[in-house]
C-alpha cells in the first residue's frame, strides 16, 4: 500500500525527522491561505501515487499569492500517468547546498533490509541504478541489532564531509529505520533529503509503502488509504479472499493459485488473445468465493469471453462446480465461458457441470486458451 | 534418494489442532508421512488422529525425536512458530502459512541460520518425495516416483507441470514448492546444489514468475555450478509492472523483475525455457534423452 | 530509582497489562469516595518504597465503606520501615485461584536481562531465592532477540497448565520486557501475577526499578520520583557531580573514588570509629565540588570529626586544597578535619594548605583514621 | 610479558577531541603508549598531539592498523562508540565512560561476542602494563614494573593498593581496573586465566567490593584453576543495605552482595584476605617468599 507525500512527511514528523511546515489542500483557495501562513517563496506539490511528478508538470515554484493559486489552479484536476490531482501540498521552498537520496527496501536476496544511500539526491533512484549502480550504496541492516548510529555516521561520510551535516544525517536515518520497522514498511524513501545553506538536514519528499501482508496490525493504515476505482476493487477482491487486478483484455481468466493463474493469462497471450485480468480464487474451497470471482469478470464490460482454469489441490472441483452453478442461477450469463477442471474431484465435479449449457469444456490449459480465444472472436 | 524429506522423516506438525492443519495432517499421514508429533497450547496429552499432541515444540521433540516441523499456525503468530521450531532443535520447517509479513521473515533469518535450521517456504505448498514422504498441502495423487527433481515459485502451476509430466510418464525425486514471498528460505541455488548432488536426480525443472532477480541468479549459478539439465518456466510475461499477482513476491516494480529479463537470463546461461507447461515434458524428454 | 506500586501498575496499563480498577488517595475521605466507585469487597493498600507492607498491616481488606475509611485512617501516617505513609491505593480486591511471580532483572553474571517465573507467587522472592532456589526458573533473554512469545509460553507451561491462562501470561510476560526494555528498568517484578476465578491472568501488584544511569533519557521519571530527606540530599549531590549517601556515625569522609571511599568507611569502622556517610567527588578536579562536599558534611549535626582521603590521579591534590580553602573562607569549621593527600601534585596541594589551622594531617589512610577516630573523641 | 597491552597495542582513541578524550590522550602518548590515531566525527585530517584524526573507526583502523581502543565518549553514545569499534575489528576496548545505561551494555555485548572483541569496563580507570603501555586514565607515576598482577573493580582503591605495594618496592606485570558497573567486560575469571598463564606474574591481587557475587565465583574458581597466589581485598564491609556506593555496580540487594560473604567464599577458597589496604603488601610479600 502506497500513501502520499504529505503523509509520509506526517509520519516523519512523529518520528521526529525534521521537514518544511506544510499544508495540504484541495481547493485553490486553500492555497491562497496557505501561502499567507507561510514565507515566500512557496512550492506547490501535487500529491499523487506516482512518479514523475515534476516532469508532468505537478510541481511549481511561487513567490505570490496569485502565482500560488495559480499553480493551484493548473495543477488540480490535472491528470499525471491516468491519476487525477486531487490534493495539493504548500509548503516553503528551501535553499538547497545538496541533495542525496536515502532509503530502506525489503531484500529478496539478502533476506534484509537494505540500507540505500546515494550522493545523487533528487533524481530518480530507479535511473542511478540502471546507469551508475556503484553510485548506490547498499548495506544489508542486521535485523537483530538494527541500525546503529555509527553505521549510519559510516555511510554518511562516504556522502558527506561535514560533521554536523553527518549526524544529523545519521539522525534522521536511525529514526527512519525505526519508522520502517515499527510501522511494516516494504519501502521507505526520502529523495532528496537535502542539506540547506545554512547547514540543516531535511527531509523534502517522502515515498513510503507499507508491507500490504502486515495491514492486520496497522489498522491506522486504512484512513490512509487513497485508491484508484480499479486498486478499490483489488481490495474489495482482497477481502473476499480473492486476488484480483484489473487489466484491459477481452478474456476474463478465473484460476486457483497465483502462478497458475500468471501462466494462465501468458497462455492467453501465447494463443493470440488478451487476458482481462489476473484472479486468483486462493486454495479454500469455499463456492461464494466463486460466485464473487464471477461478478467481477462479468462487471467488467471489456470481457468478452470467460476461461476458469483449476487445477484441484486444497481446492476442490466439485466445489467449484458448485460455486458456478450457484453463479449461473444469480446472474445472467450471455457470455462464453469455458471450464478447464483437472485434479481433486475433478470427477465429481465435471458430473455436476455435464448438464450446464452455458459452460464449454476443456481438457487442458492449452485446448481451454485456444477455446476460449475462439468463442470471444464469436462474440 | 531425494533431498530434504524421506522416509527418516519426523514430522511435527504446528497448529496441528486448526482446521486446515488437521486437514492437511490426515492427507500427509495418509500417504504415509512419518508424524510423529503436533503442536497445539494447552492440548497436552491429547491425540488427532492417533498423533500426540504437546503444547511447545521443544516438548515434542523431547519426546518423539521430530526433526522437520510443518507451520500451518495463522500469519501473525507465524514467524514466532518458526522461531521456535528453530530454538527446539528442528532442522527443517516447511511454512504453509500465507501473508506473515516480510519483516517477521527477515527477522527470524539469523535465528534459522544461528540453529542450522533449513526453511522452505512462507507462503508455499511444501514439498514430496514421491513414495517416500509428503509435507505440506499438495495433492499428492498426480505425483509419481522419478528421476526430475522440481523446483518452484508457485503451487498449482507446480501442479499444472507435474501432470504434464506424469501425461509423459515421468516422474520426480523431490518436488519442492518454496514459495511465493519476497522473502523466503531455501531458494533455487541451495536447492539445484542439493538435486546436483542427488543420485536420483537426473534433470531438474525450475518454474520461476516475475519479480526480483532470483532466476536471473539461478541461471548465472546453473551456468558455472550445475551439470545436470535444467529447463525453466517463468510465468507472468503477461504482467503488468507495479501490480502485485497474487503472490507478495510477484511484483514487477521500477520495470525490473519481468519474465523476459528471466526468460533472457537462462537462455544465455543455456537452460531450455519451455514456452508454455505442454512443453515442459518435451524439453525435459529431450534433455534425458529419452 | 524506586517507583510506587500504583506508578508501576499506570505504567503496565500504558503497556496493557491487565491491571484492577485503582484509585490514588491521600486521605481518608478519598478512600469512601474510591469505595463507591468500586464493587466491594475493596483492598486499601499503603504506598510505600519498602518491602513488607503487608507483615506491617499496610493491607486491609474491607466490605464496607465504614471498614475501608477505618483501614484508611489506619494505615494513612503509619511509619513502615522508616518510611511514613502518604499515599494509598484503593482497589477491587480479586478472587484468587492462583498465584505465581515474574520478574526481569539486569544480570551481572550472564550480562543479561534475566527472566524469573516461580510457582511461589505472592511470596517475597527472595525468601524462594534462599530456600528454594530451584523454585524460581531463570532465563537470560538474548538482548538481540528479544522475549519471543513462544519462549514466554515454554516457561508458564512449567508452572500452569490451562492454554488460555498460559497465553494470557505470555502475552503479559511480552509486555512486561517491552516496558522493561524501552523504560530502562533495572527490575520489574509482578508478584503476585494472579489466575483470577474466572481464568483471567491479572497484575495484582508491580514493583519497578528504574536504571539510575539512563534517567538522562527519560525526562518523564522526574515527575514520578517520591525521595525521603536523606534520598533527596543523594539525588542533589548527584546533580553536584557527588556521590553522597547519609550513614548514623559520627565522622564524616571525603574521598575521591567509590572503592576508595568504601575502604576509607571500612578502616574507620577497623579503628573503632563509626562513617557518618560515603562522599565520592568523583574524578575531576573542580575546587567548587569540594566545597559542596564540605557542606554536606558540616550540615550533618552528628560529625564530628572529618576524614578528607585524596589520592590524586585525575583528581589533582592542589586543586582539592584550593577548594578546601575556599570552603573554610565561606563556611565556619568548628571540628577537627584531618586531610590524607597523596599523588598527582600532592607536594603543591601540601603546600597550600600548610598555614591553615583547620587541617590535621595524615601521612596515610590509616594514620589519618586514627587521627580522626582520637580527635572526634575530644569533641 | 604482560597481559592485554604491551609494546605491540596500537591504540585509537574513541573521542580524542573532547575534554577527558584529549586530555588522557596526551597523558597516554607522553607515557609512550602506542597511539596511532584519534576519533572525532567530522575531524577527519586533523591532528590532536600528532596522532592523526579520523572521521570513523573504520577509517582509524584502515589507516593504521589499529588494534585496541579507549573510549572516551559521553554516556548516551559510548554503547555505540564500543560497538563501533568491535564492528571494525578492533580486538581489545577499554570503555572509561562512566554511567552507560547497563541496558545498552547489555545489548553490545552480543555484538563484542561475535566479533571476537574483549571489551575492559565500562566505568573504569583502564589498564597498565608498566614501562610498556598505559590505556586509561591511570596516574602512570606510581607503578612500577614488577611481578604482582593486579585487578580491581575500582579506580583510587587501585592507587592505594599500588602505592602500598610500592613502598613494600613491589612492582606489576599489569593492572587492570575492571570497573564499577553491574555488567562489565572482562571480569575476575577471565583475568585470572591471563595471568595464571602470564610468565612475568608471580602472584595476584584482587580487589573487589560489594553487590553481585562475582568474588564469589572468583574465589570458586581460583580453587579449581589458579595455582598463582591471590591475595584479596573487598571494599564495602561498613556499607548500608540498598545503597548504591558510588559505583552502579556497589549495591546490597536483599541481603546478598555483602563484603562478609565475599570474605568468607574467599577464606573458604584458601585466598588470603587483607583486612585494610596496609596490609596487601604484607601479605603478598608472604606469598612471594619474599
Amino acid at each position: 500500500m502506497k500513501i502520499h507525500e504529505f503523509q509520509g512527511k506526517e509520519l516523519f514528523a512523529d518520528y521526529k525527522i525534521p521537514i518544511q511546515k506544510q499544508h495540504v489542500c484541495t481547493t485553490v483557495e486553500q492555497v491562497g491561505v496557505a501561502f499567507d501562513e507561510l514565507t515566500s517563496p512557496v512550492v506547490v506539490k501535487a500529491q499523487v501515487l506516482v512518479g514523475g511528478r515534476g516532469k508532468a508538470g505537478g510541481i511549481k515554484f511561487t513567490k505570490t499569492r496569485e502565482d500560488a493559486m495559480a499553480a493551484a489552479d493548473k495543477i488540480l484536476g490535472m491528470d499525471i500517468k491516468g491519476l487525477t490531482v486531487e490534493k495539493l501540498l504548500v509548503c516553503e521552498a528551501v535553499d538547497i547546498a545538496k541533495e542525496i537520496y536515502v532509503g530502506f527496501v525489503n531484500d529478496r536476496n539478502t533476506k534484509s533490509v537494505m540500507l540505500m544511500v546515494s550522493a545523487e539526491g533528487g533524481v530518480e533512484i530507479e535511473e542511478v541504478a540502471k546507469t551508475n549502480p556503484e553510485k548506490i550504496i547498499k548495506i544489508p541492516i542486521d535485523p537483530l541489532v538494527g541500525l546503529p548510529a555509527h553505521l549510519a555516521r559510516n555511510v554518511f561520510f562516504k556522502v558527506l564531509n561535514d560533521g554536523s551535516q553527518v549526524r544529523q544525517a545519521a539522525d534522521i536515518l536511525v529514526k527512519l529505520y525505526k519508522l520502517y520497522v515499527e510501522k511494516d514498511c516494504s519501502l521507505a524513501e526520502i529523495n532528496p533529503l537535502v542539506i540547506t545553506d545554512d547547514n540543516k538536514v531535511i527531509a523534502l519528499d517522502s515515498k513510503i509503502n507499507f508491507d500490504d501482508n502486515a495491514l492486520f496490525r496497522h489498522p491506522e493504515y486504512e484512513a490512509m488509504a487513497d485508491y484508484t476505482d480499479d486498486e478499490k476493487l483489488e481490495v474489495e477482491a482482497t477481502e473476499r479472499g480473492l486476488s484480483y487486478v484489473k487489466l484491459d483484455g477481452e478474456i476474463g481468466c478465473m484460476v486457483n493459485g497465483a502462478g497458475l493463474a500468471m501462466a494462465t493469462m501468458d497462455m492467453i497471450n501465447l494463443y493470440g488473445g488478451t487476458p482481462a485480468n489476473f484472479l486468483d480464487i486462493g486454495g479454500s474451497s469455499n463456492p461464494q468465493k466463486v460466485i464473487h470471482a464471477m461478478e467481477y469478470l462479468l462487471n467488467d464490460k471489456n470481457v468478452k469471453a470467460v476461461l476458469i482454469n483449476i487445477f484441484g489441490g486444497i481446492t476442490r472441483c466439485d466445489d467449484v462446480a458448485k460455486g458456478l452453478l450457484e453463479a449461473f442461477k444469480q446472474m445472467k450469463v450471455t457470455i462464453p465461458v469455458v471450464i478447464r477442471l483437472s485434479g481433486t474431484n475433478e470427477k465429481e465435479g465435471r458430473e455436476l457441470l455435464k448438464d450446464s449449457k452455458e459452460l464449454i469444456s476443456a481438457d487442458s490449459m492449452a485446448d481451454a486458451a485456444r477455446k476460449v480465444i475462439e468463442a470471444a472472436k464469436n462474440v | 534418494m531425494s533431498i530434504l524429506i524421506n522416509k527418516n522423516t519426523k514430522l511435527v506438525v504446528q497448529g496441528i489442532t486448526g482446521r486446515d492443519g488437521g486437514f492437511h495432517a490426515s492427507k500427509m499421514g495418509a500417504y504415509g508421512t512419518n508424524m510423529v508429533a503436533g503442536v497445539s497450547p494447552g492440548k497436552e496429552g491429547t491425540k488427532v488422529n492417533g498423533v500426540p499432541v504437546f503444547n511447545t515444540v521443544e516438548n515434542a521433540v523431547k519426546a518423539t525425536g521430530a526433526n522437520t516441523s510443518v507451520i500451518f499456525v495463522p500469519a501473525p503468530f507465524a514467524a514466532d512458530a518458526i522461531a521456535e521450531a528453530s530454538e527446539a532443535g528442528i532442522k527443517l520447517v516447511i511454512a504453509i502459512t500465507e501473508g506473515i509479513p516480510t519483516i517477521d521473515v527477515i527477522r527470524v533469518t539469523p535465528i534459522l541460520e544461528r540453529n542450522g535450521t533449513k526453511m522452505i517456504g512462507p507462503n508455499c505448498p511444501g514439498l514430496i518425495s514421491p513414495g517416500e514422504s509428503m509435507v505440506g498441502i499438495l495433492p499428492v495423487t498426480i505425483f509419481d516416483k522419478g528421476n526430475v527433481g522440481l523446483i518452484s515459485r508457485s503451487g498449482t502451476l507446480t501442479y499444472e507441470m507435474v501432470n504434464q509430466l506424469k501425461s509423459h510418464g515421468i516422474g520426480q525425486s523431490t518436488c519442492v514448492g518454496i514459495g511465493g514471498d519476497p522473502v523466503i528460505g531455501l531458494h533455487y541455488k541451495e536447492l539445484l546444489t542439493m538435486f546436483e548432488a542427488d543420485n536420483d536426480t537426473d534433470a531438474i525443472v525450475l518454474c520461476g514468475e516475475i519479480g526480483g532477480d532470483a532466476e536471473e541468479q539461478a541461471a548465472a549459478f546453473i551456468k558455472e555450478n550445475i551439470t545436470k539439465p535444467v529447463v525453466a518456466f517463468i510465468a507472468g510475461q503477461s504482467a503488468p509492472p507495479g501490480k502485485r499477482m497474487g503472490h507478495a513476491g510477484a511484483l514487477i516494480t521500477s520495470g525490473s523483475g519481468t519474465a523476459a529479463e528471466k526468460i533472457k537470463a537462462f537462455e544465455a546461461a543455456g537452460v531450455k525455457v519451455a514456452k508454455e507447461p505442454a512443453e515442459m515434458p518435451v524439453l525435459i524428454k529431450k534433455a534425458l534423452g529419452i
